[in-house]
């Protein structure tokens, strides 16, 4: 088993640590392997950024991703930058405010920045992400994703951050349930 | 050997600093008349007379005539690479603040290469005392031009003079939060060695500028007999403790001022690090 | 004889004596010593050293008011002075 | 539990391990100075040591870091610098320092892009002959190569234990890529880790000799005010440590300087052979290229190709005789590595002409990828 997933955004937006907590919940807490490699511009706040998580249950030789299982797109040049390496099996997550896709592919949409500003924290989008990414692809186990958000986030904001989680994973299982209802011959809204 | 005093004809004479020089490697590389001896023998003694542990006290030079001090105590010394006595010694103290460590070594070390080294070790008040021997040029390479050789000397790199100023040693020490800032000759021995002591045992960051003669490199090249030089330091310099260190310029057509200009408390490397850092 | 200062007592302290002690084969003949001896009793020897220089010698040994003076100006360690009734250990 | 073995399973990048291997190792100083890739190592020293009784220092350049190690070494502490390629460049003059007064250190090179300023965020490994022969003079040296987080914080230990051992700073020669990725790295009980300390002398401090060699050519080392006043000097010196400027002198010390790693070769060269037994291929490579090879060799073997890999985690002094033993029965070696020929120079004068030496080279910036290193396999096969 080997799932390669990429998360793009810019910086500032958490993706490195989206990234990280995916990989630490599959390496720590799931007992799998895990690797990162990240990619990123001088600039602090604002430049293209991108993390490379492959999960596998078998040891990682070569830590690159070219051909993603997952892309998780924050930002709309992250989404054109890996465009082209998406294969009819890719599973391809974007935040539907920031991120517009280019062909009739099918994919997975939340407004993560949205409702992060809804709950009062611009910067909780990652966290929220995760919890959708969680719902959708199972990458990794919700009880291991949710531990692994509450030990990396600071202490104070442990709380808000689960409930960002919740929010994500929550939006996840209802898009899911909508593409069950969908796909079983009933007219449904799809986020 | 011979002894003036024919009550005293011993067989073994024994120098009152023997037990503090590696005597087998005795008489040292520096020249006849060169100053530097005089200033090794006068740290030595403070050291003695200072009553620090000596097994916890530890020499550390750089590179040069002076740079040789450390080969010649009869303690643990260190001659390291050009310029970086002060930042080995900073390891040795940080890693053993048990440690007296004082730094012997010239001008050309302490603050042409070394110039960097020195007023970072300064700013955050390392406990250590520098004694640098200043002869105003490069003695061990020949002669060449310093940070401070004076404006219009001649070197070897310099034949028609030194186009450049010199720094003010004590000056720079004051501005980079040196705690202790003194300068001396080589003739004025005694308050040297006073001076000396008190730089070690005082806590922080102890700077001692040492006049002293290069009459080989130096001397020669801007008609200054040894003995010339040393009347200089005689006729020349006035002693004037806590005088401005801007007014400390070295200009021997004036006169040079000497004396111990600053001596303030601040809180050293090790007790800030300690405060700050050490919160478990 | 240049003196640097005169105490003002200078005629009523008692002066101590001494004994000067050169290692001839350590000096490389500055005459510092001989220089600034304040009692200027000390003159460069007609002997040559392993080295080659001429030692100092004390030509009025019996005025050595053991001040020390040569032993902290000397670069080499090569003299030195003890009080006259001390023996050389 | 030993707080400065934070016993346990991690999810930490290369670098982060690295900073953890040296304090399981005992490191109790760090005298640094901040540069891409190799920062975060400082910056988790900054946060721990002082919380383990140890002593950590940014200072002005990496000049004076690398003579603060040396210092603390001789304080009688274990000691560790971390940078990147100018400054490691600027370290060089007294690592030279540290090999000629036989000063166990640590030097970690995360490797970039270079020449110059380079790629400071993007990786290579280019440092390679650097490593070897960066300062002036003719020296042993040894320098490691760790493939993964976990070998990092490994690697880290051994570092430290062959510099005791030897009273030499050892180099451990990681990079960008490496440097900054996160993998689970496994920190075992304080207890199961072994570390070595410079051996302490013994017998009448005044017949001390700071040189002599003992049993395994290596002399043993008081630290400072430890009662022996030892004279410690950068000039060619005698046993004694006190410079002697002849040609005599010269010749022993060099041979007491070389003879003390190149005697002990098993002892400190490490390599791990994959699939070597009937390789008519051997990729060689190290760090992070040698992932990319083991991928490489398992697609290759997929394929039918006899491929296999032998990694090099010393890479100074080099695996020469393991290179000359398969020399004489493979088809050919292909030597992985982000520079244009460093190590391949090495294994193509190990191999003695026996087999042909291939490289999959790159300027740096990024990884190799299996698929090149592939491709070179069908060329060559």
């Amino acid at each position: 088993m080997q799932k390669k997933i990429i998360i793009t955004g810019f910086g500032g937006q958490g993706v490195i640590l989206a990234g990280r907590i995916v990989g630490k919940a599959a390496a720590i807490r799931d007992k799998l392997e895990s690797s990162l490699v990240q990619s990123y511009g001088p600039e602090s706040r604002g430049g293209a950024c991108s993390v490379q998580v492959t999960i596998a249950d078998s040891q990682i030789y070569y830590p690159y991703i070219t051909i993603p299982d997952i892309l998780v797109c924050m930002s709309q040049a992250g989404y054109d930058k890996y465009h082209d390496q998406l294969t009819e099996h890719t599973v391809l997550i974007v935040d539907q405010d920031l991120v517009t896709p280019r062909d009739n592919r099918e994919y997975f949409a939340i407004p993560a920045t949205r409702f992060a500003e809804e709950m009062g924290l611009k910067m909780m989008a990652n966290i929220i992400m995760i919890g959708f990414f969680v719902g959708i692809t199972e990458a990794v186990s919700l009880e291991s994703a949710r531990d692994t958000v509450a030990e990396s986030v600071p202490p104070k904001t442990v709380e808000t951050n689960l409930k960002a989680f919740e929010r994500g994973w929550d939006f996840a299982q209802a898009t899911l349930k909508s593409r069950r209802k969908k796909a079983a011959g009933h007219i449904g809204v799809v986020a | 050997m011979t002894a003036t005093s024919a009550a005293a004809a011993a067989p073994a004479l024994s120098h009152p600093l023997d037990d503090l020089i590696r005597t087998d490697r005795i008489p040292h590389i520096w020249c006849p008349g060169c100053g530097t001896g005089t200033v090794f023998s006068s740290c030595l003694t403070a050291m003695k007379s200072s009553g620090i542990d000596l097994q916890k006290t530890t020499m550390v030079s750089g590179i040069g005539c002076s740079g040789r001090g450390a080969g010649y105590v009869m303690l643990d010394s260190f001659h390291t690479t050009h310029g970086r006595a002060i930042p080995f010694a900073t390891g040795l103290k940080l890693g053993n603040p048990e440690l007296n460590v004082v730094v012997f070594s010239g001008d050309g070390d302490l603050f042409a290469i070394g110039g960097n080294h020195f007023i970072h070790a300064a700013r955050r008040n390392i406990d250590m005392t520098v004694i640098c021997v200043n002869n105003l040029t490069y003695g061990m390479t020949g002669g060449q031009v310093a940070a401070t050789t004076p404006h219009m000397a001649k070197t070897t790199t310099t034949q028609t003079g030194n186009p450049d100023s010199p720094f003010n040693l004590p000056l720079l020490a004051w501005a980079s939060g040196a705690t202790f800032v003194a300068r001396w000759t080589m003739l004025h021995t005694r308050e040297l060695t006073d001076c000396i002591q008190t730089a070690i045992l005082k806590s922080g960051f102890s700077f001692i500028e040492v006049l002293a003669p290069c009459p080989t490199n130096y001397g020669r090249r801007n008609k200054e007999k040894t003995m010339d030089t040393l009347n200089l330091y005689r006729d020349k310099t006035i002693i004037r403790n806590n005088a401005d260190p801007a007014d400390l310029d070295i200009d021997f057509q004036k006169e040079v001022i000497l004396g111990e200009f600053v001596n303030k408390e601040r809180a050293t490397c090790i007790e800030n690090y300690d405060r700050t850092c050490r919160i478990l | 004889m240049k003196y640097w200062r005169v105490p003002f007592d200078s005629d009523v302290i008692e002066i101590t004596k001494g004994n000067v002690f050169i290692i001839d084969d350590r000096c490389k003949g500055c005459g510092y010593c001989i220089e600034f001896c304040p009692r200027s009793i000390l003159a460069f020897s007609t002997r040559f050293n392993k080295k080659g220089y001429h030692p100092p010698e004390a030509l009025k040994p019996d005025e050595c008011v053991n001040c020390h003076y040569c032993e902290i100006i000397c670069p080499e360690f090569a003299i030195y002075s003890v009080e006259a009734d001390q023996q050389q250990p | 539990m030993n707080p400065a073995v934070l016993t346990g399973e991690h999810y930490i990048t290369g670098d982060e391990a690295c900073a953890e291997g040296a304090l399981a190792a005992g490191c109790r100083f760090f005298g640094g100075y901040p540069i891409t890739p190799a920062t975060e190592i400082a910056e988790r020293m900054s946060a721990r040591l002082p919380q383990i009784g140890g002593t950590f220092i940014q200072m002005e350049d990496e000049i004076a870091a690398m003579a603060s190690i040396l210092g603390a070494a001789w304080s009688g502490q274990k000691s560790m610098t971390s940078t990147s390629g100018p400054g490691f460049s600027l370290m060089m003059e007294n690592i030279g320092l540290g090999v000629c007064t036989e000063t166990p250190c640590v030097v970690v090179n995360v490797q970039r892009g270079g020449p110059s300023t380079g790629l400071p965020t993007m990786g290579a490994q280019a440092d390679m002959m650097q490593a070897r022969w960066g300062s002036h003079g003719h020296y042993e040296i040894i320098a490691l190569a760790p493939s993964s987080g976990q070998e990092i914080f490994d690697q880290t230990i051994t570092a430290f234990n062959l510099s005791e051992k030897y009273r030499t700073p050892v180099l451990l020669m990681t990079d960008e890529v490496i440097g900054h990725m996160s993998e689970k790295v496994i920190i075992p009980e304080a207890d199961t880790i072994q570390t070595i300390s410079r051996p302490k002398p013994s017998g009448r401090k005044d017949r001390f000799k700071l040189y002599k060699p003992g049993k395994n050519g290596v002399a043993p080392m008081p630290a400072a005010g430890d009662g022996y006043n030892i004279h410690v000097t950068g000039l060619t010196h005698d046993e004694r440590g006190y410079p002697v400027m002849s040609v005599e002198t010269q010749a022993e010390m060099m041979e007491r300087l070389t003879r003390k790693i190149q005697d002990n070769l098993d002892d400190i060269i490490m390599t791990e052979s994959h699939m070597l037994e009937d390789a008519d291929i051997v990729l060689v490579s190290y760090g992070i290229s040698a992932r990319t090879s083991l991928a490489a060799m398992h697609q290759a073997r997929e394929m039918g190709m006899k491929v296999g890999l032998l990694r090099l985690m010393t890479i100074w002094p080099f695996a020469e005789a393991q290179i000359k033993a398969l020399a004489s029965r493979v088809k050919g070696f292909v030597t992985v590595e982000i520079n244009l020929g460093q190590i391949h120079l090495e294994v193509t004068r190990s191999a003695g002409g026996q087999a042909p030496c291939h490289l999959v080279g790159h300027a740096g910036g990024t990884v190799i990828t299996p698929e090149q290193v592939l491709a070179k396999i069908k060329e060559v096969l």
